[in-house]
């Protein structure tokens, strides 16, 4: 079945919040609302024609207008699949570390569980009621979503130096102790400016814009 | 062992006490140094059949030919390491563990016959008290593996105890057949019955069977080939001598080698004909006096190729689990052995009879 | 120990003992496996059988930091690990040396501008060596590392790495792990 | 009756499969090739396409920077002063710290003058030792002074004199590879 | 009878003992990188596992958002650096679909054959360090004297002996010598002899089956649950390659090889004999196709000419997304890659197959002991490098 065709067993369902069948991107996605995905997943898994046994990929991504998080399905008996995607749109009103929150998939695909553990821990994606909800690869105490437009790079993390001319620990001198960075109180954003003689991207972490690199 | 004391009271004079402390102070020393030299030769040994096995050289370019100076080398920097006793450790078991464990080994070469008179002690019931005097090792083990506060090395040291306590049955029974035919637990006798009635291993069927038993048993004795649990490497990190650094761990690595050596002259003494040649060739046990000693060449030369079998498969065989190492030791080992004493005996009897 | 740390005088018996221990340290460097990332795999082709390792005695990789005098740093060490890499450290016998090899441990490599949380070169962490540059280096280049790191062993003194400047220098290490 | 047939197949499985086993290791401990490459006396043979430590033909640079940008990691810097035409050589070192020899710096060369060597033994001792220096001669040559000045450049070949590096290290191996490849080429 | 029942323990309420947490740390001679399990045990037996991983994560997405398309085929070599030829295909492919441009005749054929000598070189080591798991340590040095003539075969083209940085965005970095061909045909030759020595050293040994066969049972709902895919859901029966079944190149169309799927020859189906039996079967497989490949492999260009102008000005697809999946040695590797117009895309994930093997072990482990723990985690043949990218 190709992706018209599964399209329209969806629509055939009758659950509201299925939107247009993008056909024109290279791999065509069906846009759902967030509150009907658990129903979705859980038709295209069960359905004998549709027979989405795997959920392959889940992944967020970080627009200008807010978030998307698109679920790659794939059947391995109907050899098909399909991609959906959640579209989380920013509210005006807060900035900085607004976390968007979408239904979590892991009781209908297990598999889903580490896939949006990384999201949260990446990108700060919240992912309600999943079974274990922590961060997956980055230690527990790491500040902040490394993946975010946003992010501005740590100079440490606790004691161990992550700069490039950061000072070795056995050249530091008794008399002036490396101050131990302070924890950052919980809801403030990551503001902290990068130390002067770092190399990171210039202020603020936003990465330099392409052309002063690439164009010649 | 006699001679020596002979040498001592008569040529020298001293008084009988003296004469037998000193008589007993040369025969421990030099087997002592035939021990620490057999070690380092071994250890260089095994990583050169290790070697040739995995199509690479092996120790080459330390010391002159074929890196024979490896071993001493390894010692000298084991001397000088930095000797760790863990913080949460218990100081006086961890620091004795490793004594107990060479020493339980070394006690069973009191009743080993290397030549005709070259023998400590010829004690009555020489079997039996090497098996018995070997297995302190295991009280060693078990002391390094608690006292060194970390888990794998309790794991290590449990299963150490699990699996030698457990392997010393069948190598008992399987020693039965031999004693059987000789009719008694003297090692010299061994050596006299095998220079008259020619090799144990050939005089019936069923002692190919204690054979096999008692080599696959020894091989658990000493923790060596598919059954090296206690310091399995890729499990238990290095099993319960986890913790021991600089010259205590090369005294864990030294009782391996040893208890080959133990195993081996066992195996080479009761089965394989002790120092006698197949056919009596030379009659070697009662040469003159200075040439009796080829005994010792011959007994090495057997003893080396046992070990060359044991570390062949060492290089072959995976690893068992220590519940398939179990089942193993009393399924299928102690049956056979006990099977192979009863073929003995009903043999010996019908060929008497 | 402390009296015979640097009250010895240099003389023929002190230098003869300083050179046959340093010949015994030299000729038996054991290796840790410890892999991180890709140039652990190039590093057991050194200890394979094309580029057998163990010709020079150091072919006998022990799994527990006690019994290991090398410790070769193989792959990127991440905020994550650094304070596993600092305890393994600790947890060495004294005379120990350390192999910083790839460019992620000598100075960053491919991580070194946009890693957030990669320590750019291991010695931030732990004093090195030998660096071996290469991403990840050739058996060839590491072998050439160790035996350049030998000849540095054979010519230290006994007790070299227990006078005060290498026990402070550790001590200033405490804070990491 | 099952189990003692199982118990007796898996004592003859166990003997022969380990029999087998211990054929094949005895076969490669006594007839099989020693395939070890003893490092420092022979070495397993290199393409000439292997990515190694870099060569620069400094007469042909053109200090474009094309290659600095290119490189994912910025592990070249280049600092020259330009004097119309003529080149006076600050620095040209590759860091080799940061280099992933991903070879991205080659094909953008227009004049293609760097190239990659086969050389690849870098061990150093000292933390920052490890950023080699691509120049072959630094400031201005005579012949660049004499064509600065306009007088007509003393036709004498240009003898670069190799900076710093004994014998043993990587620069001088590959600053003799440098002359050799000139030689093919010439 | 019933005296003997008053001496066995039935409620063992008043015995105390006391769960045992062991650290699998990330330094451990079999944890196949820097993966940490923290167990808790019974005795031998494990009761609960948890998995904590990160300890090799290197930033690649991160990397992947500021680094153009070209300069971020290296970064997929690092990902799961065992098989970075075919991390390449997959990169390399994503990005031609997502401008629409196809590679040439010549160069995908040669694609394939350097995939396919890859992942042979990829499953030796997967067979060497699981017999080291098990504790055979020789078949270790047979598996690295092949793979080393592999890595030279690959070195001559790519001009690196791991991280080949070969297959990149339009084409092949250049063309292979005259020669490579019949060196390779020389290689598949001697490859047969030596893998008939591998099974009769390791495959068939019965300490090797006893210490493989029941254990670690996947059946295949839960291959389908965790997402585990490549070896792992094929040792479970379910015959799926997407080689075959999604043909993501051309040639592989025309080569014909089969599936090996584990059958349960020792023990259940979908154990850890199966999925090591499945990859050694592979390796023959690959030898058919590598032999196919050399023999049909068409003459012409290796790089795509108006791709050509990628090493001097980065390229700059229009808007869009793609993601592609490719058959990686460990399972289904798909990039999805969203880009908008700038130099490098916005967002570059890679749904690495180790990554999702590796969700399995916390449901395998408990009821097992530490020797089949080892033995599990041999068998999903995970690389850390790509589970943390």
């Amino acid at each position: 079945m190709n992706e018209q065709q599964l399209h329209d067993k969806l629509r055939a369902t009758g659950l509201g919040g299925i939107g247009e069948l993008e056909s024109s991107a290279r791999d065509p996605f069906v846009v759902v609302e967030a509150s009907v995905l658990l129903e979705v997943m859980a038709f295209l898994r069960d359905d004998s024609e549709t027979a989405m046994e795997m959920l392959h990929n889940v992944t967020a991504v970080q627009r200008e207008t807010g978030f998307d998080v698109v679920y790659h399905l794939c059947s391995y008996s109907r050899h098909h699949s399909l991609t959906l995607k959640v579209i989380v749109a920013q509210p005006e009103g807060e900035a900085g570390d607004w976390e968007p929150a979408v239904p979590s998939v892991a009781s209908v695909y297990p598999s889903a569980n580490w896939h949006e553990r990384e999201q949260w821990d990446l990108l700060g994606v919240r992912f309600n009621d999943h079974p274990d909800f922590r961060r997956i690869i980055l230690p527990e105490e790491w500040i902040g979503h490394p993946l975010r437009k946003d992010y501005v790079y740590p100079s440490t993390f606790g004691e161990i130096p992550l700069e490039l001319d950061a000072i070795p620990l056995y050249e530091r001198d008794e008399n002036d102790p490396p101050k131990p960075s302070e924890p950052r109180p919980a809801g403030t954003p990551l503001t902290q400016p990068p130390s002067e003689y770092s190399t990171r991207p210039d202020a603020g972490g936003r990465a330099p814009a392409p052309e002063k690199k690439g164009e010649s | 062992m006699e001679t020596l004391i002979d040498f001592f009271t008569g040529t020298l004079g001293l008084g009988p006490t003296l004469a037998l402390s000193l008589a007993y102070a040369t025969a421990i020393g030099s087997l002592l140094g035939f021990i620490t030299v057999y070690a380092m030769f071994a250890i260089w040994m095994e990583r050169k059949v290790a070697a040739h096995i995995q199509q690479r050289f092996g120790p080459m370019e330390v010391g002159g030919w074929h890196g024979w100076a490896q071993s001493p080398a390894d010692a000298l920097k084991l001397m000088f390491k930095e000797d760790i006793i863990p913080s949460g450790a218990n100081k006086v078991l961890f620091w004795i563990a490793p004594a107990i464990v060479f020493c339980g080994v070394l006690a069973g070469f009191i009743a080993i016959p290397f030549a005709a008179g070259v023998q400590i002690v010829d004690i009555d019931l020489g079997v039996f008290f090497i098996i018995a005097i070997a297995s302190i090792e295991v009280i060693g083990v078990i002391m390094a593996g608690w006292s060194s506060n970390s888990k794998y090395s309790l794991f290590g040291a449990v299963r150490e105890a699990a699996q030698v306590v457990s392997y010393e049955l069948p190598s008992a029974t399987a020693l039965l057949a031999p004693i059987l035919v000789v009719g008694s637990f003297k090692l010299g006798d061994f050596n006299t019955y095998q220079a008259e009635h020619g090799w144990i291993i050939f005089s019936n069927p069923f002692m190919w069977i204690a054979l096999l038993v008692y080599f696959i048993a020894s091989l658990a004795g000493c923790k060596r080939a598919p059954f090296d649990l206690p310091e399995a490497e890729s499990e238990l990190v290095s099993g319960f001598h986890t913790e021991y650094s600089g010259m205590r761990f090369s005294f864990f690595g030294l009782e391996e080698f040893v208890s080959m050596l133990l195993v081996s002259a066992i195996t080479c003494t009761l089965f394989l004909g002790g120092y006698t040649l197949p056919f009596n060739f030379l009659d070697v046990a009662n040469l003159a006096a200075p040439f009796h000693l080829l005994g010792v060449a011959v007994l090495i030369v057997k003893i080396f190729a046992v070990i060359f079998v044991q570390m062949w498969l060492r290089w072959t065989l995976p690893r068992m689990r220590v519940d398939q190492v179990m089942t193993m030791g009393y399924k299928y080992l102690l049956p056979w052995a006990l099977f192979a004493v009863a073929g003995t005996a009903v043999w010996h009897v019908w060929m008497e009879g | 120990m402390g009296l015979l740390n640097n009250t010895l005088p240099d003389n023929k018996l002190v230098g003869a003992v300083d050179t046959a221990v340093g010949w015994g340290r030299k000729s038996s460097v054991w290796p840790m496996t410890f892999g991180i990332a890709c140039c652990a795999i190039e590093m057991m082709a050194v200890f394979a059988a094309t580029f057998d390792l163990d010709r020079f005695g150091a072919g006998i990789p022990r799994a527990t930091p006690r019994q290991s005098d090398l410790i070769i740093v193989p792959g990127t060490v991440n905020a994550k690990m650094a304070v596993r890499v600092r305890r393994l450290y600790d947890q060495m016998a004294e005379p120990r040396y350390v192999i910083a090899m790839g460019a992620c441990v000598c100075g960053g490599g491919p991580y070194v501008k946009w890693g957030y949380n990669t320590v750019k070169g291991v010695h931030k962490i732990i004093p090195v060596d030998i660096f071996v540059p290469g991403c990840p280096p050739r058996p060839e280049a590491l072998m050439d590392g160790i035996l350049k790191l030998r000849e540095k062993i054979g010519r230290e003194a006994v007790f070299a790495r227990r006078n005060e400047a290498n026990t402070q220098m550790n001590a200033k290490y405490d804070a990491v792990s | 009756m099952g189990s003692v047939r199982e118990y007796f197949s898996n004592i003859a499985n166990g003997l022969g499969s380990t029999a087998k086993g211990m054929a094949i290791t005895l076969r490669h401990f006594t007839s099989e090739p020693i395939i070890t490459v003893q490092y420092p006396k022979e070495s397993l043979p290199i393409p000439p396409t292997y990515r190694g430590m870099h060569i620069l033909e400094q007469e042909k640079c053109i200090d474009c920077h094309l290659c600095a940008k290119a490189c994912p990691v910025d592990c070249i810097e280049i600092e020259s002063v330009k004097h119309g035409r003529v080149l006076e050589w600050k620095k040209f070192s590759i860091d080799y710290k940061k280099c992933i020899f991903c070879e991205f710096c080659i094909p953008p060369c227009p004049v293609d003058c760097i190239h990659m060597t086969t050389e690849f033994a870098l061990a150093t001792d000292n933390a920052d030792g490890m950023v080699e220096d691509m120049l072959t001669w630094t400031g201005l040559r005579p012949e660049d002074q004499a064509k600065l000045e306009g007088k007509a450049s003393p036709k004498k070949p240009a003898a670069p004199a190799p900076a710093g590096g004994g014998e043993g290290d990587a620069r001088s191996r590959v600053a003799a590879m440098l002359a050799k490849r000139k030689k093919e080429e010439g | 009878m019933e005296a003997l029942e008053m001496y066995t323990v039935d409620d063992r309420s008043d015995v105390y003992t006391e769960e045992l947490k062991l650290n699998l740390g990330p330094q451990h001679p079999s944890t196949h990188g820097v993966l940490r399990v923290e167990l808790s045990m019974d005795g031998e037996i494990i009761t609960a596992s948890r998995c904590d991983i990160g300890y090799l994560h290197r930033c690649a997405e991160k990397i992947g958002e500021n680094v153009t398309y070209l300069q971020y085929t290296p970064y997929t070599d690092r990902m799961d650096y065992l098989a970075s030829m075919n991390n390449n295909l997959a990169w390399s492919l994503t990005v031609e679909k997502l401008l629409g441009v196809e590679a040439p005749e010549r160069a995908q054929w040669l694609r394939m054959i350097c995939a396919e000598l890859n992942r042979i070189a990829s499953h030796l080591i997967a067979f060497g360090t699981y017999g080291i798991d098990i504790g055979a340590n020789t078949p270790f040095f047979y598996a690295f004297r092949e793979r080393e003539s592999i890595m030279a075969l690959l070195e001559r083209p790519s001009g690196a002996r791991m991280l080949y940085n070969y297959i990149q965005p339009g084409g092949l970095r250049r063309d292979v010598d005259e020669n490579w061909v019949t060196d390779v045909l020389a290689f598949c030759d001697d490859f047969e002899k030596r893998w008939a020595e591998y099974n009769t050293l390791l495959s068939n040994n019965r300490i090797f089956i006893g210490r493989t066969a029941n254990i670690g049972v996947i059946p295949q709902d839960v291959v389908y649950a965790c997402g585990a895919t490549g070896p792992v859901m094929r040792g479970s029966g379910i015959k799926w390659d997407l080689r075959r079944d999604v043909p993501y190149l051309k040639p592989y169309e025309e080569v014909d090889f089969d599936v090996p799927v584990g059958e349960g020859t020792h023990g259940t189906l979908g154990d850890c004999w199966d999925r090591y039996w499945v990859r050694m079967r592979e390796m023959m497989e690959s030898i058919r196709i590598i032999r196919q490949g050399c023999a049909a492999l068409p003459g012409g260009e290796v790089m795509e000419k108006v791709m050509k102008k990628m090493y001097k000005t980065p390229l700059t697809p229009e808007a869009g997304e793609a993601y592609m999946r490719c058959e990686n040695p460990r399972g289904e590797l798909g990039f999805y890659v969203v880009a908008e117009g700038g130099t490098s895309p916005i967002r570059c994930r890679a749904r690495a197959p180790s990554f999702c093997n590796l969700s399995l072990l916390d449901s395998l482990l408990p009821g097992t002991m530490i020797a089949d723990a080892v033995a599990i985690i041999g068998s999903l043949d995970i690389v850390l490098g790509e589970v943390d990218r």
